[in-house]
């Protein structure tokens, strides 16, 4: 139902105006009285501040809080475990009435909400589910299943389907980081396979990019030794920087005519502007998760029923459409390929992961579509 | 007259070290040409006084002229530039490079290259070889590595290299101790050359008799002052060393002890290739044996090679106490009942950073065990003990061993074996750098030490030493015995016994 | 009303001296400094100074201070262990996947310590019998090491909720937490051995000049390499806790931490070049860098200017102790 | 035919030996090793060998190998700078920073070299002057510098494309990548001023004994304040070769190379005691690391395996130097 203009199946994702988040500060002030006595405050502990997507979620949640007046408490994860443990208590000991996590890993989850469950204190779990935790985010099954499959279509456009099979599609990896980022690449592959029929597998190329630039131009670097010369080459990667420095390499090697690339956050749009190349990113649009973390989070604390899974609905980001969620972006005249999601197929794919003795214990990580 | 300013004027020297004065109120004079003995027992403070004038140590109190002119060396390199050099007590060379590198690193001969001034190896290498041949030593190749040297010979290194610049003032702080007589003489040689080019020397060792060789002045510290100076051709040994000591010592030697005991070692048919060659003998318990011999005659490895220290001997037979010995490694020799000190005791004896309590427990740790634990009340007085037993002269057994002076440090260093249960004592070098008076403590020591009951090896390259302390003395030369000495041998008839070049090489 | 003549002024520098001169003085500096520390937080932040949150910043440095604890005997006997952390990473996820496959989790566990024992006995081979470079020698286990880990596991992190096993990280006793317990009495027993015991002085004499330490019959290879073992040891240990606390066995869950354990030991006043430290040294270095961490968070200090500050605060402590020995005129 | 008599078996090894004996043998045996390296992985991999191959290997290596060539004399003069990389990644977003103000790019970059040689003579002269501890200086100094690059960018990574600016990272001389010309050119030069100059003397002086030197009258201190300059100055340029190779300034780009870089000074044969090491080891070194990356890449081996295998093979190629060592029974 709405909540001072909040409604979540019908919210656009923009930011709910300052009086309504203020009138909904207020009545959750009302029911949840603020544990230091004058005024909510609300925790976020970031993945890793300095990674562009985490940073727009930061930045987004910032402005609602300063909108809603409400006090946001910051700490860094630094995408690591322990790391985690100490912020979740440092929230705790300075009283924060709701804590908004978002994590490096959904193993450590459990051990975190014991603590935030003994004091009471409601959490918001972003892209890591944490078990009691609502969670907000991304589906990564299907952002990955639709950058692959978009790749693939891009590549036939552009090289023609029999020419494609000749390619080599390489996809950058981030192995250890776990399950969930293995969900995005395992469907980056699965997509790809599903747009270009008969793609030989032996084709198909996996580098650690270890989720930094340098490392991604690397690996590239090294792999574009086993692909010969006037061949296809069809990238994606994790997130937008590591297929950035992925490009980067088949540039220097002089290699530019034969790439696709299409990345995946959509946080890095200057780069997909410049670069020819680069094609589309799946959008998540972290700069929006604000807009929803923060309603989210007064609703709970004005005692508000709320779903329990929030996923974010991804889309194509290419620079034919980029203007219609980025104003500070023109769009293109070339409004790119036709791009058909393989819906069937991909639910195959979702019954498969299910299937999968690698993801036993984390199903619930697994979409229903 | 007209009295030039002297060469060197420091006056009113003070430093102290953490509140301890070590110096106070030292004056000191050299003249142009004139060679000054620096003399004084162990912590006198002769080179810290040295240190002052090099720039190494800065200084409380005082003034420093050279020819006249005010100077304050903030570092080393300010004295090397105006011709001050100090050839340390303590060897102090880069290991990793050349001798000819180690000669020449501070004031390195350049030649034009094409693109910029590059090092003149060459000239380096051959100024080096002159160098060297001047010294005597042109056995020594200035492209060896520093550190395949024996200590020996790097000493030679390092004089020539305070002889390689320009020198005012040239400090030699014991350039002969680790040296034979032979060496030194060389050493005496290049030192009446500098004399006659109006170079001053400050020359600081322990040894009397060189001093009186070498010196037109002998300079006395004791306890950090002026204890007097002394004209060489109007003085005597006496009169120097009761203004070192404030006493006499007399004869440096004990009487040696009646009764010998049973054979604590036998040595027979021991080979190391290439070092020892068929080495025999036998020590009783009571017994101080010596054994002479220059570098490279085996006496570096003689003691090792028997206490275990170069590992597992296959060549040989030795009985230790009447029982089959076999060497194996120093646990093993310590658990036979061998003692061993090494003759690098900076190298290989101290451990530093432990205390004097520290350091003398360490060898048989197990001894002052109660319990799980270390009781050091029983440390304590084990340290205690010795402390007074060897005249150790410290502020207590909690000092750190490193400063020390040497002679003390080297009384520590015997202390560690001096529990029962150890028969047989091995001694490398037992007086290198120890002054006159300490020696004839240490002397003494050892003595006593035989008479209750120890079997005592001294290897020495010191020839009056083993002449004087052995009850028997060998002599090495090229890993084989070549001469056997009862009590009573002349210093010379020990010499006579080696045939070897006096300039020492490995063929 | 006395004024001061230069014979009180020498006295009283003279005792000062004397104090700062003994050789727990270094640890005293550290220990002003954080005192100091906590002073400052206290006034700059109302949650700091609480029980509960010291507490907190105890259980939550625990894991890496067992680590550096080990490391200090380590490097004063002239070692050094850069593989410890990957130890602890192996630990967890040998233990999880040994329990997932169905053997008890105390079973598991002990095997998971024989391993890291037998990883320590390598190193301490490699470096001792074969005179390898320790630096390279650890660097290339903890390659192999957390290699295996990922490898294991395929990167994944693993569960490992197993409540008698759990409490290990996250259990009490009269409110303090377990962790912190087990690393106070790691830090009293090696201080116990170091000071107390004949192993302990062996240990500073290997490092202290290993040459004198080998002539005069100490077992100096020995000694380096049950150092290696112990350091292993508390990399398990520490991995234990690590995955008991999180409830969960990462494959490179204390890798990043490896800067700071080293970082610890030398601010804590232990010389890389051995012979010198102690253990209580790296305590105090340890609290520190958890009570900054804890600080600046409480403070909402973003993490950018943590990395700064902490920065400023090690050149600081150390340049602290500079100043000590130059009094000293050492 | 003639036998073997002791006689010419002796000859043979005193010949063996004086060869093996040189300063640069050490040297050889990774040539050695990086031979054999090559041979394997052309056998196991159709792709490794080819020119392009072999010059897309040096152009990855370049970055880490700037550094890592100017810390070998750092090392050698008996310091260490932890800050190096951290000092790369704030170049480059300085020199973006600067640009997006609207500054001349070839300004830019100046005064971000200018900016690490300040870092580096702060390094200098908090180890030298002040005499503290260069592990925890540049530890400090590493986390102040990455702290202030994500304080500038805000974290972000920043674009950094200007077509004269990018050809330092992209371009190619005779189809020769420019990095990997900067890198070999750097050796050579760091090559014959550490062996024909004055400086280089001095260098190898302070790192083998700093009292020995000081009292000859070297300029121990400034000799290692200018290295540190030095590093910082291989810092700046490996940040610039980074970010225009990559097209983008990312203030954390090279910091996880820090162990390699290190790693590969010490492996090629350099002593973190000082006083002994080359420049040409080094290089070996970073062939070596970038070769193994490359070629098990090739063979689609996961990173994973990379890492045990780059452990062991850290540990076979210091044990064959070893070997070489026992060989002459130094
Ligand atoms: N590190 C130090 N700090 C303070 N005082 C020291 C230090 N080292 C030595 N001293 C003191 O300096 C003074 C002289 O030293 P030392 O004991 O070595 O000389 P000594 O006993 O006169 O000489 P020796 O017994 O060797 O002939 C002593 O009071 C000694 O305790
Ligand atoms: N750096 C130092 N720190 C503390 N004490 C020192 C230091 N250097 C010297 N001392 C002390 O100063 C005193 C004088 O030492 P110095 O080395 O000058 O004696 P020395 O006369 O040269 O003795 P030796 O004949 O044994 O060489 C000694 O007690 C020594 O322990
Ligand atoms: O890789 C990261 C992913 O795991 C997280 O969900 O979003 C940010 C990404 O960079
Ligand atoms: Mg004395
Ligand atoms: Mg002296």
């Amino acid at each position: 139902q709405d909540f001072h203009g909040f409604n979540l199946s019908g919210h656009d994702g923009s930011m709910i105006s300052a009086e309504n988040l203020k009138a909904m500060v207020a009545e959750a002030a009302s029911v949840s009285k603020p544990r230091n006595g004058e005024k909510l405050v609300i925790g976020f502990a970031n993945l890793q501040r300095d990674v562009s997507f985490c940073l727009k979620v930061e930045e987004g949640l910032k402005a609602n809080a300063e909108a809603a007046g409400v006090e946001l408490v910051i700490a860094d994860n630094r995408l690591d475990g322990a790391t985690a443990l100490a912020n979740a208590q440092s929230f705790l000991q300075r009283n924060v009435d709701y804590v908004i996590e978002f994590q490096t890993d959904a193993n450590f989850g459990a051990t975190i909400m014991q603590q935030m469950n003994d004091a009471s204190t409601k959490v918001t779990a972003i892209d890591i589910p944490m078990p009691g935790a609502t969670f907000f985010g991304a589906n990564n099954p299907r952002s990955g299943y639709m950058g692959g499959a978009y790749l693939g279509q891009a590549a036939i456009a552009k090289f023609g389907a029999d020419k494609v099979k000749e390619g080599y599609f390489v996809v950058g990896e981030l192995p250890q980081s776990g399950a969930i980022p293995a969900m995005r690449t395992g469907g980056q592959v699965e997509g790809f396979l599903a747009a270009v029929e008969g793609f030989s597998p032996d084709h198909v190329i996996k580098i650690d990019t270890k989720n930094v630039l340098e490392e991604s131009f690397t690996q590239m670097t090294n792999v574009l030794g086993r692909i010969p010369a006037g061949v296809p080459i069809m990238v994606t990667a994790i997130n937008d920087q590591s297929a950035t420095g992925m490009l980067r390499a088949v540039k220097q090697a002089g290699r530019e005519a034969d790439l696709v690339v299409v990345g995946m956050g959509a946080d890095e749009i200057q780069t997909m502007m410049d670069e020819p190349t680069f094609v589309a990113s799946v959008g998540y649009f972290p700069e929006r998760y604000g807009n929803y973390l923060l309603p989210l989070a007064l609703a709970q604390l004005a005692g508000k029923e709320t779903p329990s899974t929030v996923l974010v609905n991804h889309v194509i980001v290419t620079k034919g459409n980029v203007c219609e969620f980025y104003s500070n972006f023109k769009c293109a005249d070339d409004k790119g390929i036709d791009f058909q999601f393989p819906d069937a197929k991909f639910q195959e794919h979702l019954a498969a992961l299910r299937q999968s003795p690698e993801l036993k214990g984390f199903e619930n990580l697994i979409p229903s579509n | 007259m007209p009295t030039a300013a002297p060469r060197l004027h420091m006056q009113g020297i003070g430093k102290s070290f953490g509140g301890v004065p070590v110096l106070s109120g030292v004056d000191f004079t050299v003249e142009a040409g004139e060679v000054v003995a620096l003399l004084g027992s162990n912590g006198a403070g002769k080179s810290t006084l040295m240190k002052i004038l090099t720039g190494l140590y800065g200084r409380d109190a005082g003034t420093i002229a050279v020819d006249g002119e005010t100077v304050d060396f903030a570092a080393p390199s300010a004295a090397v530039a105006a011709g001050v050099r100090l050839l340390p007590q303590e060897i102090s060379v880069m290991p990793d490079m050349t001798v000819a590198e180690n000669i020449f690193a501070g004031d390195l001969p350049l030649k034009k290259g094409l693109l910029f001034r590059s090092v003149d190896d060459a000239a380096m290498r051959r100024r080096s070889r002159e160098l060297l041949d001047q010294l005597g030593f042109g056995a020594i190749d200035p492209d060896t590595v520093m550190k395949r040297l024996s200590v020996a010979e790097q000493r030679i290194v390092e004089i020539a290299r305070a002889l390689a610049g320009q020198a005012r003032i040239l400090i030699m702080d014991e350039p002969t101790a680790a040296l034979t007589e032979q060496e030194a003489t060389l050493i005496f040689r290049i030192i009446r050359r500098l004399k006659a080019q109006s170079v001053s020397v400050v020359y600081i060792s322990h040894y009397l008799s060189e001093v009186f060789e070498i010196s037109d002045r002998i300079a006395v510290l004791r306890d950090g002052r002026n204890a007097g100076t002394f004209r060489t051709a109007e003085t005597n040994h006496a009169d120097v060393l009761a203004a070192m000591l404030g006493n006499t010592v007399g004869d440096l030697y004990a009487e040696g002890g009646a009764a010998k005991g049973e054979e604590i070692l036998s040595v027979e048919a021991l080979s190391l290739p290439g070092k020892l060659d068929d080495i025999g003998f036998s020590i009783r318990a009571g017994e101080i044996l010596g054994v002479f011999g220059l570098v490279g005659s085996g006496i570096e490895v003689l003691g090792r090679a028997i206490y275990g220290a170069l590992g597992p001997m296959k060549a040989g037979r030795i009985r230790l106490g009447g029982r089959e010995y076999r060497p194996a490694s120093p646990v093993a020799g310590k658990r036979s009942g061998i003692g061993f000190v090494a003759a690098e005791r900076k190298k290989e004896g101290i451990i530093a950073d432990l205390t004097v309590r520290e350091n003398i427990a360490l060898s048989f740790q197990e001894r002052f065990e109660r319990g799980l634990f270390v009781s050091k009340s029983a440390e304590t007085s084990h340290a205690k003990k010795w402390i007074d037993g060897l005249g150790i002269r410290t502020r207590g057994p909690e000092q750190r061993i490193r400063t020390l002076s040497g002679g003390n440090q080297q009384k520590v260093c015997i202390a560690r074996w001096l529990v029962e249960g150890v028969e047989l004592l091995i001694l490398e070098e037992p007086t290198r750098g120890v002054d006159v008076g300490a020696r004839k403590e240490i002397y003494g020591k050892l003595r006593d030490l035989a008479d209750r009951g120890f079997a005592v090896l001294v290897l020495s390259s010191d020839v009056e030493e083993v002449a004087g302390l052995g009850d028997r003395a060998l002599v090495l030369d090229r890993g084989r015995v070549v001469g056997r000495f009862g009590r009573g041998a002349t210093p010379a008839q020990l010499m006579a016994a080696t045939s070897a070049d006096p300039a020492f090489h490995a063929a | 009303m006395a004024t001061a003549t230069p014979a009180t002024i020498s006295a009283t520098r003279r005792r000062m001296t004397s104090l700062l001169g003994r050789p727990w003085s270094g640890v005293a500096v550290l220990l002003v400094f954080y005192i100091g520390l906590v002073v400052v937080f206290s006034v700059l932040s109302p949650f700091f100074l609480s029980v509960r949150n010291m507490l907190s910043i105890g259980s939550n440095v625990a894991f890496i201070g067992l680590m550096a604890a080990t490391g200090t005997p380590l490097i004063i006997a002239g070692g050094l262990d850069l593989s410890v952390a990957a130890i602890a990473g192996l630990t967890g996820v040998v233990i999880s996947l040994l329990h997932m496959q169905g053997l008890d989790i105390w079973l598991a566990v002990a095997v998971a310590v024989f391993v890291a024992a037998a990883i320590g006995w390598i190193n301490g081979l490699f470096t001792t019998r074969l005179k390898l470079n320790p630096l390279i020698v650890t660097l290339g286990m903890m390659s192999i090491v957390s290699g295996l880990a990922l490898v294991m596991t395929g990167g994944l992190t693993r569960p490992l909720m197993v409540p008698g096993f759990n409490v290990i990280g996250q259990g009490r006793v009269f409110g303090v937490p377990l962790p912190l317990i087990l690393m106070l009495v790691t830090f009293l027993g090696l201080w116990l051995v170091l000071t107390r015991t004949r192993f302990g002085r062996h240990v500073y004499a290997s490092g202290g000049n290993a040459e004198a330490a080998r002539l005069i019959g100490i077992p100096v290879e020995r000694t380096v390499v049950t150092l290696y073992i112990v350091s292993a040891l508390s990399g398990a240990v520490a991995g234990i806790v690590l995955a008991a606390m999180l409830g969960a066995a990462a494959p490179n869950s204390a890798g990043q931490h490896l800067l700071t354990v080293i970082a610890a030991i030398i601010l804590g006043g232990t010389s890389l070049n051995g012979g010198r430290g102690s253990v209580w040294g790296t305590l105090l270095a340890i609290l520190i860098l958890g009570t900054l961490n804890n600080g600046l968070t409480l403070m909402n200090v973003s993490s950018f200017w943590q990395d700064v500050t902490r920065g400023v605060v090690l050149m600081l402590a150390v340049s602290l102790d500079q100043i000590r020995s130059r009094a000293l005129g050492d």
